[in-house]
């Protein structure tokens, strides 16, 4: 176990990936010499050559189209966006290719690519470095989508990624990158998709939330906790596949839900799983699933704090729940 | 303006990259069989007994020529219409049959259209519908081919009109950057639907376009099969040697509509086509055969009978295979079905036994 | 009022619009001398000429950009995408650009693009050229989304799209062009954004639907009828702005919604209407709201049927959620 | 290689593109403005006092040879990196310190970052961060002003890394089929943050990439101001006269980091740098109207105090006024409101009435 930030953890993970297997190699903008712009490949080009942390070009569709032509031969390439934000270019390989490989091809071509990439507001970027876009990815089949919001979830779900037979969208909160610290196990560390994580057992309300949400959610929670409302605070982690059962379970339990998110409320993620509450956990349910996200606008510079959920909306969210049923 | 883009064999091909007339029958007796296949599949299509067809005629010298000059380890990435490739890499036409029905014999498992198809033990990639896309899988996997220290290359397939694509200009670009062993296969047959080559781009031969990104580009007579195979062969042996990429743009037209959805008639003269029909790249093969002894009357038209009943036989058979299990819709979507995906193949096993669906 | 098929009505409607203002255009593959390849754009060359009917490259990059281009300087461009399925290589100046140039420029460069595309699957097209992705569009802030179900709504709704002053997403039902017949009044019809459309009014369960699902689910209520159970059917037309008012407003009544799209389930627009009345008829409801959808996978080609919703799922939903509560 | 990439200027500019003392004093003055505020700038990033900068130095004579070139009715379609631009074009320094500070007095609502800025009213169209995509936007307008008969230009600007782009692709291809009159201006400054720009692209110059679209492409030395103007103006003359469009690579430097986020020392070695300091556009402007005796040694420095002063009289201005009305914050997205927004609006100002939110 060493203390990290949740870089540096991310940091580790593709260390200990490019140790294990010779066949794993990063690229994408400014990953080699320069570290990557948030140093999350820092030091990887030095220990394993400009063969295996390959500096490219500046163009996501080359990034993506590549990886995937690496992939079909049998490496494990890590690609790296710069920012969500500037994944654009890339969407067609993503949904029309990366995605649908090993469907369309009756499971010859399978294509496991992983796609790292920093998204999230929450540190002044403004319109186009401040994105949260997962629900695209989420509706998208053949893609799995993993947002981490610990260090050693970070490490953990990333080599589950690379290590995986999928192709995998890997977020990266870049808000809590050095902000979120913890205790990371050393060498081979994983953490299994699909099972979400309890930050903290409640009985009156549950909160669901990712990645930068998750310290939010945490925080709103004692905040409640001092007016004798529980919460329980569930980390989604895994969003494809979604741990669903983990979801369910904790509502038939508190029969109260509040989904957070940064993303734009509209057909975001948390209409998702509002709506697998309103058909599987319905007769729990005592009073309305509200959400608490980014409005439907654009991602502002001067109003970011506006835009963002913080954990007083995320509080006040909770106390209309529990007030209402 | 097209300095890079000269005529691949001005004066004959090069050393070694000669044709045997036993490899030029073997090549004609593939091309045959691909025309053949295409008039039998547009009336199978006009039929009812296929949904959609994509035909390659006029483009069957370019696409043999081409797959010929390769090895079998080499890498090819297709698009929608490259019959003539996956007739040279062994795939029989039965397989292609069963794709273009979607029965429960299809290796793509019902998948996609007809004419999307890919064989990984052929080394040729499933193809999908996106203009381009296949064309930076190329040059990714080339990179891999690097890495491993392998003795192939990739090569890719596109029209004209994908030269406009992204793809096209982001794996060109990272082809000339990391120098990879791939070979962009560009077969100009002078239409994207209904937009003539020279609204495509302005550009005075698509092959100059390798210019921009500082490896040669070359443009060759696509009936011509000599001179296609000697065009690639080139590439290839540059490629092994570390040389880099080479783009070809072989000259072809096509003679058929875009696709069974199309009507040529909309946008372009016969005049044309008679025009370039003068060229068959099959009736040159042909009469290079003839004239050399190599093919006989009675050899070409013992070929001929032994083609159609070939198709005749094969259409038969793969018309009896029994249609797909449709619970393999939520097969493949990941390795492992989700639980989601467990949560949807009960659903429809239930919707199927309560007799909502009758699929 | 003539009797035309929707595919007819779509060009009726580019007709007019080029006939009122010669700043309208239209641009795309094929569009011209072809006439589209579903014949939507017919005609339109021999009328108005090359410079306003542009056959574009076959890059949908481009088309988009240049007509963001064209629309900043004051033309009002409709650019074709040939089928939603290949809208992806132009998705970054949609989500990056289109969507976002009123916001970024503090409203100084309105944007009124008009993106026609067909959608969706029913043609037996594959894995390519099948696609629901409706989603996408809506949860991007700035773009509007209108599908149309009758000739009458393709028409009207086009010249709305055409004149407003924001981006239209407009995707046009492919399945149905041809057989969705109808009157449609002559010259400069309107259809209003943000109205739904009452296609048939009832007691007992609300069904949702927009494009090639309404007649699907006019069958579906037709067969419950016979049952009697009576069943509202709400064409939507308007994603966003969405008419959320009417969508409750008939819940309340019903107490039970169906909802239903091609689009895969995950993260579809269901989730949003779903949520919606998770949130804001809760206490309405008595059943859980079921969706009726595409499946979780790419699109099929052997199994569209399998993968398509039918008049039969919509009515066993609707029987569900009648029987639940 | 690069047939069609000749210098612009090798005997000096063409008839009628000469600039007269006085013209270059008047570009001298903006060029050194330009400079001075970037340099403030990085400190006031450095202070705290605004969030974010990105550096225009070492491409002053590009940016303002080029803008100068142009009319005021020509369309400027920016990135982020074109200082130069918005002062020659008459936007004030107090203008973009409302938008570098984000308050109610920024035209754009502080919806932007520092240096992404544009003005309706300069024909200077607001940049975004994604590399490349507003080079389409300048091919559209140049249709449009086609389909007009106006008798303008758009321009647009971009780094060596865009020419990767998508965007350059299909904007350079759009304006070569349809004969655009664009001017596609690339301030090559070797840098697209650490990607030096040799491993950019395999090219020997990115001039050359406009062979693949049929149409000329020049290099320019973008240190000297007389070149741009030169190959500017050409271009000008060109494109008005439909003769479509031209690539124009503007070689320079990039003296400062990328931006107030980057640390070039990682990745680059000060040899470089001082090698290219030595032709400083300021610098070599301010020697030549010095050696034309246009410029004193006390016209200099009365301009350097001018310049501090209007410099730190504005950001003192600008500091003090008001924040931005949040409530600002659900307008634009579209035209009108829709009622989501109000009802997102409507929920906002509840959770400040509810103390909630503490804007
Ligand atoms: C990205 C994308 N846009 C549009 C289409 C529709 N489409 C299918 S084939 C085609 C023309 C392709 O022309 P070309 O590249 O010359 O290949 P050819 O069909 O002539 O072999 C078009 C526009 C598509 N498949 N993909
Ligand atoms: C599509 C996209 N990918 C990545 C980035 C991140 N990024 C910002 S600037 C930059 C380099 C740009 O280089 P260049 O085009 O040469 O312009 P310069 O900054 O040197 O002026 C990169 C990679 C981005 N803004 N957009
Ligand atoms: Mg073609
Ligand atoms: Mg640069």
């Amino acid at each position: 176990m060493t203390e990290m930030t949740l870089v540096q953890a991310v940091n580790r993970g593709l260390f200990e990936a490019m140790r294990q297997d010779p066949d794993v190699l990063v690229l994408g903008e400014d990953v080699g010499v320069d570290g990557g712009v948030f140093r999350a490949t820092d030091g990887l080009i030095n220990a394993y050559g400009a063969e295996r942390v390959i500096d490219t070009p500046l163009s996501e569709t080359g990034i993506v189209g590549t990886a995937i032509g690496m992939a079909l031969y049998g490496l494990k390439p890590v690609a790296e966006i710069q920012f969500l934000d500037f994944i654009y270019p890339a969407f067609d390989q993503i949904v029309s290719e990366l995605a649908k490989f090993r469907f369309r091809s009756g499971g010859q071509y399978p294509c496991h690519v992983v796609i790292r990439a920093p998204y999230g507001g929450g540190i002044k970027g403004g319109v186009y470095h401040s994105q949260s876009t997962e629900a695209y990815f989420c509706h998208t089949a053949g893609l799995k989508v993993v947002i981490p919001s610990t260090p050693a979830d970070a490490k953990g779900l990333l080599l589950t990624a690379i290590h995986d037979e999928d192709p995998v969208m890997f977020f990266e909160p870049k808000r809590i990158y050095r902000t979120a610290t913890g205790e990371v196990p050393d060498g081979d560390h994983r953490v299994p998709f699909g099972q979400a994580r309890t930050v903290r057992e409640g009985e009156h309300v549950s909160i669901f939330a990712y990645g930068a949400m998750v310290p939010l959610a945490s925080e709103a929670a004692a905040a409640l906790a001092r007016d004798g409302i529980s919460a329980e605070i569930i980390d989604l982690r895994t969003l494809v596949p979604l741990d669903e059962a983990a979801a369910i379970a904790s509502v038939e339990k508190t029969g109260r839900a509040v989904v957070v998110h940064e993303a734009a409320r509209f057909c975001g993620f948390g209409a998702e799983l509002s709506a697998i509450l309103a058909e599987k956990a319905f007769y729990s349910l005592k009073s309305p699933v509200l959400r608490v996200t980014g409005y439907d606008t654009p991602f502002p510079y001067a109003l970011e704090n506006v835009y963002l959920p913080s954990a007083a909306r995320i509080e006040a969210a909770a106390r209309t729940v529990v007030r209402e049923g | 303006m097209a300095k890079t883009a000269r005529p691949a064999s001005e004066a004959g091909p090069r050393p070694g990259h000669e044709l045997s007339n036993d490899r030029l029958l073997a090549m004609y007796r593939v091309m045959a069989f691909a025309r053949a296949i295409d008039e039998r599949c547009l009336s199978l299509q006009r039929q009812g007994r296929i949904g959609f067809y994509v035909p390659a005629s006029g483009q069957e010298a370019a696409q043999i020529g081409c797959a010929a000059a390769l090895t079998d380890d080499d890498w090819l990435f297709p698009a929608y219409r490259e019959l003539g490739l996956a007739l040279w890499r062994g795939v029989t036409f039965r397989t292609l049959m069963d794709q273009f029905l979607g029965t429960s014999a299809d290796r793509l498992k019902g998948r996609q259209m007809p004419n999307h198809y890919g064989y990984r033990e052929r080394n040729l990639v499933v193809a999908s519908s996106p203009i381009g896309t296949q064309i930076t899988h190329a040059v990714g996997a080339a990179m891999a081919m690097q890495r491993r220290r392998a003795p192939q290359v990739s090569a890719t397939f596109f029209g004209d009109g994908a030269t406009s694509s992204n793809d096209f200009h982001a794996g060109m670009n990272f082809a000339g950057v990391y120098r990879t062993p791939t070979i962009f296969f560009c077969q100009n047959n002078q239409w994207a639907i209904s937009l003539p080559r020279e609204r495509q781009t302005r550009s005075a031969t698509l092959a100059q376009k390798a210019e921009a990104y500082g490896f040669p580009g070359v443009v060759v007579d696509g009936t011509d099969i000599h001179a296609v195979f000697d065009a690639v062969a080139t590439a290839r042996e540059r490629a092994v040697a570390g040389e880099g990429p080479t783009l070809i743009e072989a000259q072809v037209y096509r003679f058929g509509p875009h696709s069974t959805s199309d009507d040529p008639h909309r946008y372009r003269s016969d005049a044309d086509l008679a025009e370039w029909k003068r060229r068959d790249p099959i009736l040159r093969l042909r009469e290079e055969l003839q004239n050399s002894g190599t093919l006989t009357e009675t050899g070409e038209s013992e070929l001929q009978d032994a083609i159609r009943r070939e198709i005749s036989e094969t259409i038969a058979a793969a018309e009896g295979a029994p249609p797909i299990d449709p619970a393999t819709l939520f097969d493949d979507t990941f390795a492992q079905r989700t639980p989601r995906l467990e949560e949807e193949r009960a659903e429809f096993e239930r919707l199927v036994r309560e007799g909502v669906i009758r699929p």
